[in-house]
């Protein structure tokens, strides 16, 4: 028996995130012990949810590490939780694949702390790569003051520069706000906007969306890989959220991706599955989740010990060429994220539905 | 009209009341005396329902009073005015005397409250003010008008001359006497041992709660122990 | 010019719902000297069951008729269950039995529904209304008229009912309204009722602006309060006046000011308020004389 | 010299004058009653005196020092006491505690010496505990020490509330109708006390509607009516006034002879 | 009769805590009780402020958010110890208890609660928007205030659960001592007379303001204490901390275990620590338990678990 500790925020603010994450988990194992396990030894799962609160999330990491003793850790929704869990795990010895965004998770490389979603810098850079494609070069920016957008805000705004992009407007939106027509105006009101940009997750993107198209206020609107999920755009509205973009995975195009995309099997057994357990669509958290646990799964059945968690974090790190939902990992003891910026595609919505920008 | 037999109440494991009987004809101005503490006020609210009686029965008008919750002991006709007062202090007194016909809703209202102001004739002056803004004394009559609003065929009375001028506890008790001619029951607690026994019709003397001496009021007023102990002459 | 326009427009909308939220409160705690802080939860409650019921193919006005009734079964159940029981207690139990109901009420409808964003269309349509160069959404004006609505039925039913003056006296002094022959557990029952069906009210309104999901009512409670408190606790005029307050001071601040801070700026205000009029613009002073 | 002077006192509610230019003076030792009928602004007088109010004209002054506007608690170092109509009780706490609430004058300390207990507070404390005991006995609720206040019948409230104020060891002391619930013979022990009180030097300036009791024990009698003074004098002058008897007084022969009888 | 109760309960907390380790199996233990200590610590301060002094605060976190970030911050800016920067926050949360408490203190009721909530608001706003300095709503790192090292040079091997579970329990037995003083001393008993009538407490000579002023500074200081304990162990911090949940929590904590007494507040942070730990093998539905509980406790005994519980024992001795 294989035992791997989970700590995802499953409820609370960032339920967003860890919601999707710890159901995606929990099936995986479901599915994976159904098949035999891993090399014959089923994986016994522990998920706790840790609320969001980095506090518990710690308690939770503790608990795992020294009462269930596991061998492994997936989770840390947030930036928050991550920090909190990881510094139990770095102390003990015990790898952790991180679900969080922030680059200062692995960047400087800690020896047992891996993570899969891309960092907040390279979504950044993969919207203004496609600003940059467009013409655009000045850009009001509207962000959600929860840690998702924060920490989006701070990236875009270092790497904004590199592309030839200004940011001629910063406003924020508190995450439960109602209306934020006021910081759109103020935006509009700004000399040369030529696009909005959104960086958040939860309902303020959906009302920003709308507001937009309320105030007529017809320039770009870019979204983050926060809301890259079909419910987004029914809350937002097929009107006001057509023509918007986004840097999204493979996952939200499962069904338009070719068969001979590397992604396509992953992608769609995923999804599939996923929608069939709970009735409910994917969501890019889910994904990342998924990834994590494929790549433990995949480090454990490599691995010399399967009960050894260095021997573990060894095989992880010798990872390469993973394909996941999210993108090809490929890790090392330089690089314990392992997925570049082709991982993300530029999405649009097209007559309500997700298209690739060509 | 009213028959307490074997009353008991407690508060928490402490029983206050021992074991009471008691009695109250129709038309009749019963007074109950007795030291501080004695019981006097538990006695009350175990007969208008706001502290629960452990034993005993209480009938009243034919029915027992066991298993009638406090609100509809008034629409029986039993009428309270509490120690302490008891108004809504944040409400004005206009509406402190509707609220003492709440289950009424016909013309007899406002005459009653009419009668109530032309009794006490500061409360028409302060109708609109907030009752928590009355003197100790003019809530005190509040208190009383409020109980009358009620239309009670019995009325408990928890020291009514409590707080008053000597000129309004003298027409208090002409109150208590006129409600007598209006076929109003009346029992009177009050530590104003000799106004209460010169109107009332009988007494009770009560004493760590249990009643110990009881009769006609113009024979409690002519007892030496009770002229000793309560009276102070 | 219209930006300032468009500032009160977003500070009416985002006000009226604040407003709502207060109105609520009013009746429980003029009833019982209780905040129920399980009010947001009752909003959410409006908005969630609307939606499921929407969804389930029951037309909009009846899944809200729907909503509004189950919700108000709720408030009374609540009161019956945790309230009534407790009776007694001192006021900060009876706030934590309601935080605690809150959270009861959260994780039952996430375990009854789901922890999605769900949103039902606006009663009115989505094409904005355009007023000198602003623009406010016909949702907007069905909350802000619920508001205005909700408020004018509370403050006849306080002014001009005798029922209203019995919740008034049933906090006032409980057992003095017993003796005037108010049936005080039928009173909070309403008051329960009442209040949640206003919440419920409300979230039926605010849905299709806000979007909703299980968790929407802890914010919604906390500035529901705050706008109450500002306007003065257990008024109706406060509520109104504290709920269009408080969200025009969050519009203008996020206009003109920052809206990093535009919440900062409002419980500043909040405060200043508070430290010329300790008891809200419109609070009643409660007289007790020594 | 007197303690307490009062001097064209006068207070308005929402425009209603409730107290209008009173004045008198209480000398140590003395027993000075304020009467009137309900309403007549006693109660009010007591609370500007004591501070509560911010009386709206005049001046109270305490052994020649201006105080008007000065706030209870430092008019109670300065050695004013006062018991309240509308009780005032620390509900939740003992019997003794709230006598032991009165000795916080003569209690308190630094809030360091609190923190860390040092020997000073508590000998302070032991003091005020041996002196809460003994008020409790000469107000005869010592049975009941340790009882929560609020579970007393009125009548002991009543007690423990001149209990309460005499901890203070006033120079002063405010009664505004100590006999009130209490019966005769109740009523004749509250008498003694404030006799006993007033023997040993402390002023009372008291407000009661059992006149015997105001007749019995009072040097100098203030009458108010409508806010404002209509007649002051020794107890006999006051009693025969006309305007006290049909403002408040009444016609009571009948009910003293029968007293008498 | 008092002062023995303040030993016993001294005596009851200090072998709780000195004899709890020797029946934990794993270090998970010491990191929960730890956490239950810390918690209690600020619960302590609420219990003078809400219980005594009748004061209630919907933005203690407030406190505890400064008191963390100051053992986040100072080491980093002002090149401060760990430990130092703990007093230092506890200095400037009781200078800002005591700026804002003089205005705030004068309401009354639900008034003080917005306002405190208000205050708390700002607080975490401040420490969430403000990302350059304190790493916004992620958080920052929490220097190790290197004690645990010093331990194993002078030959003492602790794990950092172990160690930390030692140093909450110490400050915790520390701030009991300190409340239980205070609660059977002058000031106490001034602060529970402003509790139950303000006016009368005023004409016996108490200081109402400033006594109202003093439970809150103590709280605050509590409460910062308590912060900075949580940021110094956990390594890691963030603006949540100072937010209204946990405002929330404390306040829950204290009225759970009871309000007056030190002993039913450690019970309450006990309780409401490991309910979430408890629950775990319920999962989906942890938060309808967790609300039940609350309910059901705040029904059944009202005072809150201990006083009640006390109340029922000693009825059936008599
Ligand atoms: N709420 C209570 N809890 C516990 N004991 C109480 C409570 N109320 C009254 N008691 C006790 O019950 C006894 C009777 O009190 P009660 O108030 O009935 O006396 P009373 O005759 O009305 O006295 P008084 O003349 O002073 O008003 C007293 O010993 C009192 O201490
Ligand atoms: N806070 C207040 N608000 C409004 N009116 C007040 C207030 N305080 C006193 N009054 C009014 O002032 C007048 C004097 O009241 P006060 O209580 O002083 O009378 P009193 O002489 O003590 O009467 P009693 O003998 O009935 O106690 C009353 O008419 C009362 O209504
Ligand atoms: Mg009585
Ligand atoms: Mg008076």
């Amino acid at each position: 028996e294989i035992r791997l500790g989970v700590s995802v925020s499953a409820t609370g603010p960032a339920a967003f995130l860890g919601d999707p994450e710890a159901k995606t988990i929990e099936m995986l194992v479901e599915q994976l012990n159904e098949k035999g396990g891993i090399n014959g030894e089923k994986v016994a799962l522990t998920l706790y949810d840790d609320g969001g609160d980095p506090n518990k999330a710690r308690t939770f990491a503790t608990r795992l590490i020294e009462d269930d003793e596991v061998v492994a850790i997936i989770g840390g929704s947030t930036t928050g939780t991550t920090m909190s869990i990881l510094s139990v795990a770095e102390g003990e010895g015990i790898p952790f694949i991180s679900l969080a965004g922030a680059i200062s998770i692995i960047d400087p490389v800690r020896e047992y702390v891996f993570k899969t979603p891309h960092t907040d810098r390279m979504a950044c850079e993969k919207i203004f790569t496609d600003m940059q494609a467009q013409g655009i070069s000045k850009v009001g920016m509207i962000s959600g003051t929860d840690g998702f957008g924060a920490s989006m805000q701070a990236q875009c705004k270092e790497v904004a520069g590199d592309y030839g992009v200004e940011i001629v407007a910063d406003e924020t939106y508190g995450p439960q706000d109602a209306d934020m027509t006021p910081q759109l105006t103020r935006i509009r009101n700004t000399d040369g906007v030529q696009a909005v940009l959104n960086p958040g997750f939860g309902q303020g993107p959906a009302i920003v969306t709308r507001n937009v198209a309320q105030l007529g206020f017809d320039v770009p609107l870019y979204q983050s890989h926060g809301v890259a999920s079909n419910a987004f755009i029914e809350l937002a509205g097929a009107d006001s959220a057509e023509g918007l973009r986004l840097p999204g995975t493979a996952l939200l195009i499962a069904d338009s991706l070719s068969e001979d995309d590397p992604q396509y099997e992953v992608v769609t057994s995923y999804t599939k599955a996923f929608k069939a357990a709970y009735n409910q669509e994917v969501s890019t958290f889910g994904g990342y989740a998924h990834d994590a646990f494929a790549l433990m799964a995949d480090a454990i059945s490599r691995a010399d010990d399967a009960e050894d968690p260095e021997a573990i974090r060894d095989a992880l790190e010798k990872t390469s060429g993973f394909v996941g939902t999210t993108g090809t990992y490929s890790f090392s003891p330089e690089d314990h994220l392992g997925l570049d910026l082709s991982a993300f595609r530029m999405l649009e919505v097209k007559d309500g539905g997700w298209q690739p920008v060509e | 009209m009213l028959t307490v037999e074997g009353l008991r109440s407690r508060y928490g494991r402490i029983e206050v009341l021992h074991g009471l009987d008691l009695k109250v004809s129709q038309g009749e101005i019963v007074t109950v005396v007795g030291a501080n503490g004695a019981g006097k006020t538990t006695l009350l609210k175990c007969l208008s329902g706001t502290q629960p009686a452990s034993d005993g029965t209480i009938v009243f008008r034919g029915q027992s009073l066991t298993a009638v919750p406090s609100h509809k002991r008034l629409k029986l006709g039993l009428a309270q005015s509490p120690e302490g007062r008891q108004i809504f202090t944040n409400l004005s007194v206009e509406e402190n005397l509707r609220l003492g016909a709440f289950l009424f809703a016909d013309d007899q209202v406002d005459r009653d409250m009419a009668d109530a102001f032309a009794m006490f004739p500061i409360l028409k002056e302060k109708r609109n003010l907030a009752a928590g803004g009355l003197s100790g004394g003019q809530q005190q009559m509040l208190a009383i008008a409020r109980a009358l609003m009620g239309r009670p065929h019995c009325l408990l009375l928890d020291e009514p001359s409590m707080g008053l001028a000597p000129l309004l506890v003298a027409q208090i008790f002409d109150v208590v006497k006129s409600l007598k001619a209006r076929d109003v029951t009346v029992l009177l607690v009050e530590q104003n041992a000799f106004g209460a026994l010169k109107i009332a019709d009988r007494g009770y003397v009560m004493e760590t709660g249990r009643i110990t001496i009881s009769g006609p009021a113009a024979d409690l007023i002519a007892d030496p122990r009770i002229r000793e102990a309560y009276l102070g002459l | 010019m219209d930006a300032l326009l468009q500032f009160l427009f977003s500070g009416l909308t985002v006000g009226a719902v604040y407003a709502l939220v207060a109105l609520g409160f009013t009746i429980i705690y003029n009833a019982s000297d209780v905040v129920n802080f399980a009010q947001g939860e009752f909003v959410m409650l409006g908005g969630m069951i609307t939606v499921f019921a929407f969804d389930a193919g029951v037309p909009l006005p009846l899944a809200a008729v729907v909503a509004i009734l189950v919700t108000a079964a709720i408030g009374v159940a609540l009161n019956k269950l945790a309230i009534e029981p407790a009776r007694g207690a001192p006021v900060v139990s009876l706030i934590i039995i309601t935080i605690g109901a809150s959270i009861l009420i959260r994780g039952a409808t996430q375990l009854v529904f789901d922890k999605q964003l769900h949103r039902f269309p606006a009663f009115s349509g989505d094409d904005p209304i355009r007023v000198l160069g602003a623009t406010i959404l016909p949702q907007s004006l069905w909350v802000i008229g619920g508001a205005l609505a909700v408020f004018v039925g509370l403050w006849v039913f306080f002014t001009r009912t005798l029922t209203g003056k019995a919740v008034l006296a049933t906090a006032n002094n409980r057992i003095a309204a017993q003796l005037v022959g108010i049936n005080t557990g039928w009173i909070m029952t309403l008051s329960f009722g009442l209040s949640a069906a206003i919440g419920a009210f409300a979230g039926v309104l605010v849905t299709p602006i806000t979007l909703v999901s299980y968790d929407v009512g802890v914010a919604l409670a906390l500035k529901g309060f705050a706008a109450a408190m500002l306007g003065g606790m257990g008024n109706p005029k406060g509520a109104l006046v504290g709920g269009l307050l408080l969200g025009c001071l969050e519009a203008m601040t996020a206009g003109y000011v920052s809206s990093q801070y535009k919440e900062a700026v409002a419980f500043i205000v909040i405060l200043a308020v508070l430290f010329v009029m300790p008891r809200g613009l419109f609070g009643a002073k409660t007289t007790e004389r020594v | 010299m007197s303690l307490l002077q009062v001097s064209g006192l006068g207070i308005s509610f929402g425009g209603v004058k409730a107290v209008e230019d009173v004045s008198f003076a209480v000398a140590p030792g003395e027993i000075v009653s304020v009467i009137g009928p309900n309403g007549a602004g006693k109660t009010t007088l007591f609370n500007m005196i004591s501070g509560i109010y911010l009386p709206g004209r005049g001046s109270v002054s305490l052994d020649g020092t201006d105080v008007t506007g000065v706030p209870p608690h430092r008019l109670a170092e300065m050695g004013l006491s006062r018991t309240f109509q509308n009780l005032q009780i620390f509900q939740e706490m003992t019997v003794l505690d709230n006598v032991l609430a009165g000795y916080h004058l003569s209690e308190r300390g630094s809030v360091w010496a609190d923190l860390l207990s040092l020997p000073g507070m508590r000998r302070r404390a032991a003091r005020a505990r041996a002196g809460a005991h003994q008020l409790l006995k000469r107000v005869r609720l010592d049975d009941k020490a340790d009882q929560i206040a609020g579970n007393l019948s009125y009548g002991a409230l009543k007690r423990l509330e001149i209990a309460r104020a005499l901890a203070l060891e006033p120079r002063i002391l405010l009664l505004d109708e100590p006999a009130a619930g209490c019966n005769a013979v109740e009523t004749e022990e509250i008498d003694h006390l404030i006799a006993e009180l007033s023997a040993s030097g402390i002023a009372i300036l008291l407000v009661e509607h059992d006149m015997k009791l105001v007749m019995r024990i009072s040097n100098h009698i203030v009458v108010l009516d409508h806010g404002e003074k209509i007649a002051e004098g020794e107890p006999s002058t006051v009693s025969r006034d006309p305007a006290v008897i049909a403002a408040y007084l009444g016609t009571q022969e009948e009910e003293q002879a029968d007293a008498d009888g | 009769m008092a002062g023995r109760g303040k030993w016993i309960s001294l005596a009851v907390l200090a072998l709780l805590i000195g004899l709890l380790p020797l029946v934990f199996p794993s270090g998970y233990y010491f990191r929960v009780g730890a956490l239950i200590f810390v918690n209690a610590l600020s619960v302590i301060g609420l219990v003078i402020l809400i219980g005594y002094a009748g004061q209630i605060s919907l933005g203690h976190a407030g406190f505890a958010g400064i008191g963390a970030y100051a053992c986040a911050l100072a080491p980093e800016h002002l090149g401060l110890h760990p430990l130092l920067s703990l007093v230092l926050g506890a200095g400037i949360s009781a200078a800002m208890a005591a700026l804002i408490g003089k205005p705030i203190l004068r309401l009354k009721g639900y008034y003080l609660a917005v306002a405190t909530l208000g205050f708390g608001i700002l607080v975490s706003m401040i420490l969430t928007n403000e990302r350059a300095l304190t790493g916004g709503p992620d958080g920052m790192n929490v220097a190790d205030p290197g004690l645990r090292s010093l331990l194993r040079d002078m030959g003492w091997r602790l794990s950092g659960g172990e160690f930390w579970y030692g140093i909450s329990g110490l400050v915790l037995l520390v701030g009991a001592w300190l409340a239980l003083n205070l609660f059977d001393s002058p000031s106490g008993r001034a602060m529970r007379a402003l509790h139950g009538s303000e006016v009368a407490a005023a004409t016996v000579g108490v200081d109402v303001a400033r006594q109202k002023l003093r439970a809150f500074v103590i709280s605050a200081v509590y409460a910062s204490v308590a912060g900075s304990l949580l940021a110094l162990q956990n390594g890691y911090i963030t603006p949540d901390v100072a937010g209204f949940l946990h405002s929330v929590e404390m306040v829950t904590m204290a009225v759970l275990g009871g309000v007056g007494s030190v002993l039913g507040a450690t019970l309450g942070a006990a309780i409401l620590t490991l309910l979430p730990q408890v629950l775990t093998v319920f999962a989906e539905y942890e938060q309808l338990v967790l609300g039940l509980v609350m309910v059901l406790v705040m029904i059944f005994l009202p005072q809150g678990l201990l006083p009640s519980i006390a109340r029922r024992l000693k009825g059936r001795d008599a």
